[in-house]
């Protein structure tokens, strides 16, 4: 073998090294965040499961509410577990470099947990809140949240509303929630339009939204000509139903 | 290469052909069946309950029928090829199962398993790797049943029964929370499940304006006597 | 290639596009009327019964003075190419058929035929081979008719006619049980026949909603009759 | 190709350049004006009738600051090279035009016509061959006014105003039946318009629903007359 | 059943037994279809085989090319029999409810025959010529010829010649036939020119003709070049290099 | 919409349909004459330089005609509308102006200037705002251009002409240069002046072919004189 | 649908998931080692006849290893599904095939026959439902050894061994001819047949300037002398 | 969406947006710079070897000055936001990194050194996390020169230098298997490295052309040493 040749060899073998760890841990990372996409399904499954299983004893629905998210935070606690290991290696200069490997499995993590959070509270969760909750116990974030994984992964959150609004309507007070989250749909429409510009993806996202909303929309409708047709306040519909159900 | 090499390769690459010709010809019969099941079926709408065992009755023989057609299919496929060739006849398997599935609920009001539905087609165990009935495609046949159902709900009040939007509204509700269980991907499944809660959705209007017009026959009268 | 075997196919040629030429002035034409018939008929959704005769009279002219037109394309085309130039007026003669249908339903409710669809657009026997109407293109007609009437069935109990939903469930459902016995392809009009079940169920809705408010109080005989 | 051609055509390269620079920048921030506007007008699903002059008002701002964008890019444009650039603010302009006659409407009643639409933007007849309000632009901006009202006479019903939704039915017919008689050849203009058809329907059922129910009174008779 | 239902099955039973029908016979000539374009493919084939086989013995290329033909001819007859079943089911004006059925199997007949007729004549088959051989013995036409099918068939002949001038030049003679095969597919390809501006298909087909003629035009050259670098005759060129390889 | 409002917006649909189709007419024929003279062109492949010179004289008459195409065009279209209409023929030009270069090239060896071009296909600079040559479509030309050259590069030598490839290397180097020189944005232009790259690499192994086998003893010195 | 149902269903959907992540690993192993072996044997290239056994012997162990994975595949692929999971690991295969084919070329002078080929990676017949040689990998992996000649035959010359491009030459035209016996469909692997003949071509050129060469001492004196 | 949480995000976007358009003034000028050192190195192709020290002494200044560049980007990056807007310039700096190798290999026949690279641009280790030379773009880099010598090959010979195709043969096979070394993914890097092997055979193919020739007496004893 020439001293040139020998010469590249010994370079290249450098950038081997340097190839093969960089892909490996390309590979763990997106690994896990398809662990942490699949673990974020399971939990906004679980909260549709918690929220719309006709358990008629439960009247105060929020009880129910708190239920469904108090199991969510549970499962999402474990989510985080593994957004403590993808900080540990995402460290320095390296979170940009993997930033698109870490962002599906955290964008359905801002789903579920901004889902759960508007369980709890009624309310959209603020970035600062998602940044805390990839947090250790020292207080240190394992990454910095980037705009975009933030909304893109709420937007997303309000096709999820949208299936909970539908699923309700068919439960005690599911009529009254209907309107309710119809009001919160439409905000976070009117909310996110003016970030459209910043992010071609939002822009796809938001006629996904409006779809959404659109499909509460007639749902509430709906509630609201029949209620308007028999004019009986909403609790009494309830009890009226369930006696003919189970009559 | 040797002429003989050369024969059986040929002769390999033109088998392929062949059969998919000869298993085409029997999904266009599979489609016929189901094509006619479902025209028939179509009429439960405008059917009153007491001549429902009738037109379930004149079903009977075509779905039976699918046996030969099974049968056929599975004596085509050679062994082993099961997943390279089923794309070709899922569409006419799911109808069969829907088609089975709402003969089932219609007459004991329960839902038809899986492993029963295979029977029903005459799928048999030993073909395992040449036709079997799949989940997904059992699957498939329960949502078309349920946006049946839906449809039937606002057809049985036309029709005055009262009951069967009650009953299917308990029976789809049970579904419904079945395909909750399941962790299902991102495909044709998923979004076909979403679509069921639009049928859930108006069995629940139904159910409520029958309750309503049942209710007390006084408050019947004042919603009655503004019309 | 020799020169002559230029000419051949340059004279072949020229002669398409010519012909193609004076076709397309009179699908032009045809379109015009269409759109015009159209326009008129979709009053229907706001016209009153009684102002409903009125308002057909004035489509009528146009649709007579569509005979013009076929008989003018019928000269144009060379005998067996029917089939050719088709693609060219389809749409044209499909918006024809639906209105003709359309102001046959209104007047008779009842179904116009083919070979009465023919006559009225003036279409000839003898022309066979160079403009008929083809069972495809009068189909497609009857499918735009049952879009249509679902719209007018809404319509009609905004209006307080609270019959035409009734009768156009009946129409409809007689329609709908034709096309299922045909075994269509996998082209548009397969695609369209399968949209008609959103039609359908909508009607049936209205229906519904008709009954369930005993609104037509004789309906509920009228529909379980018809099955 | 020797350096004086070179420099020459270079020259002009960059200006082209730089100007679609320019104009993009001022693209962005109409973009911006629009999409502020759009998203305060989102607000009038939830508002009841006696706050919407005042949410109409607060977008008011917005709307009249579109003539310094309108006027920038006039500026920019070359004499002669209107259709050049138009394409980049056409989604931006169609916007503004749907923005200014959705509050036009909800304040009137009444359709904003093109040259009031051009007025309220500032668009100056002078600009002609720089910047003007091209008609399938505006033609564009009602159809979104459309798609939007359906979408209010929906929403109007769940916030308990019953009148609102025959309103609307009127102007949307109005608009429809003036489309309906315009030649639009087979591009985006023509399926939007198609698209319509959907919208009318839609907004059909929500007046079927109420008058079905009596929910306002006089209904029955603004519908019929307003044929 | 009322009697309006059963006023519309009997109408929908005529057009059900006539719509069957059609699509039957659609089938039918699809599947003809089919068989035509598959046995057209072998006798591209079965002349590209001919052609190619290095028969060391045979040093007349007429010969071989007249072997070739005569051949490929058998075959084509073959076809032309379906060809006359083909006729006997789109007589009169079925014939242009069919064509787009019909035609995938006509090109490539075209195709098959314009190759067989080349290496006869060394010339483009014409427009009539195509029509004849769809004619039956008592000199009735099957069906008429679109002037599409012929051009488009023929525009696939220039990949075939491409290939066979290709192949051609690993043998005794080939040098000679590339340049020969390079004229007639340039020529091809002016001629066809003209007429792109009535088929988008045949515009399609240019660009692959003239990528075929490209690669003739690089063998070509690569001929020329050698033979100029050496300087020798080409027949003499082929002698020595049989002598090398077979030494 | 009131009845006069859709009668002008009616009126300028219209005129642009017809204007369209006016201009269509004249592409059409710019088409034909562009497709006959690349068809007549595609022969300097096989020609001998002897019969070079009656080979493009046999082409000129068509390109002459050209000037009866853009006047008719110039002609149709309106004040200010170039950039509007610009995309329907701009093919045609493109072609135009590669013939009109081609040519050039071949009698002269040198390039033929955008100026130059324009007068050759009768642009007239009082048309400015009708119909212009844009710098784009000349440069699209010359591309097309050195694309056909390193064709004739190849063919050339399979003709015997061994100092055709040098002159042409030398010409299309300098084209290149120029190109090299010019700030083209991320387009089409872009991408084609990219696949030149090809195109030279091929012309210079064609030189490579010739100089490694002393085929044009002079070659050598011209190749190096040219840099 | 009970809970054990549920619980079945879920399980099967899972399972999938999780062999398809096996699979992928023992294909990233393969994968790898194809690599290797690709690599060590790029330097036949540069490599004397007598020093090619040694490197011919270097790469023996990586083939034989390839057992270990195909045996691993074999037992992850559940029984009858080697056609749903083929795509995964056939590129891997191919390049296996050729490694094969090529070693055994260089060693013997002769085709490796598709058995053969199967022995040497180890693919046992008993596997056949779950991994199989399918005829066309196996004839992927040829047209990539002709690939690979055609430079050969290149570079022998450089090294100065002028019988290895006969030697190919003839061994290729009988892969050819085999090849064109074959009724290959229009698909990649009848692309990739086509693109044979260039390699053909190209290693004819070869043959011919070293047969010129060889040629008598005395002419290739006058070449030479020409240099 | 409460106020304080949209001013949080307008924040952050806004910093963003400034940070973009200056990072993209420095690539503008960055491409500028690039742009001419390829346009001054095309001439490496026709430059005589005793010419070649002066040409590429023009081009040095430019290359240094890139130095001003790197540093400006440098300060502009945040901490640790290297891999956040690297893909602005990485086209620019691979093309530098080009250049720099074209040169040293040129001057000195070997391969410049990823840390040589990056001193020459400037590029200082405490930048690590906001600017730096990537092994990928430097890889990129090297691929491009790769491209670059197998014309220069070509053109070489045409120049009567019979040594450089040989030289390059070596540097080149070096590279290839250096690269070969790597596990490099389904990406742009693995394409165009896979590309490499046309500008190996092409290298390879003039090597041959050159030794069959004997026009470089010594080349074959080189080129088997170099193995
Ligand atoms: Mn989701
Ligand atoms: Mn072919």
């Amino acid at each position: 073998m020439s001293s040139s040749r020998n010469n590249v060899v010994n370079v290249f073998d450098a950038f081997r090294i340097d190839l093969d760890e960089h892909n490996d841990r390309r590979e763990r990372l997106i690994k896990s965040s398809r662990d942490i996409t699949n673990l974020s399904k399971k939990v906004i499954f679980l909260l549709h499961r918690v929220m719309t299983t006709d358990d008629v004893s439960t009247a105060d629905k929020d009880d129910r509410n708190a239920r469904a998210a108090a199991q969510g935070r549970e499962k999402l606690k474990e989510i985080q577990k593994l957004f403590a290991a993808v900080g540990a290696e995402v460290q320095g200069d390296r979170f940009w470099r993997y930033q698109r490997n870490v962002s599906p499995g955290l964008q359905e993590y801002i789903e579920a947990l901004s889902f759960t959070h508007y369980l709890e509270t009624g309310k959209l969760i603020s970035y600062d809140e998602v940044q805390q909750s990839l947090t250790g116990e020292l207080g240190e974030s394992y990454f910095p949240l980037t705009t975009e994984d933030y909304l893109l992964g709420l937007s997303d959150l309000t096709g999820e509303l949208m299936r909970y609004a539908i699923s309700s309507i068919s439960q005690r007070g599911g009529r009254m929630k209907a309107n309710e989250v119809c009001t919160f749909v439409r905000n976070c429409k009117s909310d996110f339009e003016v970030f459209t510009p910043h992010f071609r993806e939002l822009r796809k996202k938001q006629s996904v939204t409006s779809s959404s909303l659109e499909k509460i929309e007639d749902a509430a409708y709906a509630i609201a000509v029949r209620a308007s047709e028999y004019d009986v306040p909403p609790e009494m519909l309830d009890d009226i139903i369930v006696r003919s159900v189970t009559s | 290469m040797d002429a003989e090499n050369v024969e059986r390769i040929n002769q390999l690459l033109d088998q392929d052909v062949e059969l998919r010709e000869k298993i085409k010809d029997q999904v266009t019969e599979f489609d016929k069946k189901t094509r006619t099941m479902t025209g028939l079926l179509n009429r439960i709408h405008s059917t009153p309950p007491d001549a429902l065992p009738a037109l379930l009755d004149s079903v009977r023989p075509t779905l039976e029928s699918c046996r030969d057609v099974t049968a056929a299919i599975a004596a085509l496929v050679p062994p082993n090829q099961f997943w390279r060739w089923k794309e070709m006849w899922s569409n006419s398997l799911r109808s069969a199962v829907f088609t089975a599935a709402l003969i089932h609920y219609l007459q004991t009001g329960g839902l038809l398993g899986l492993s029963e539905t295979s029977e029903i087609l005459g799928i048999q165990a030993e073909w395992q790797d040449r036709f079997t009935l799949a989940i997904e495609d059992y699957l498939h046949g329960l949502i078309t049943l349920v946006n049946e159902l839906s449809r039937l709900a606002v057809n049985s009040v036309t029709l005055g029964n009262f009951e069967q939007p009650i009953k299917i509204s308990v029976f789809v509700k049970d579904i419904f929370a079945g395909f909750s269980m399941l962790n299902l991907k991102n495909d044709t499944l998923r979004r076909r499940y979403d679509s069921l809660k639009y049928d859930i959705k108006k069995i629940e209007e139904v159910v409520y304006d029958v309750s309503l017009r049942k209710l007390a026959p006084s408050s019947k009268v004042d919603v009655a006597g503004a019309v």
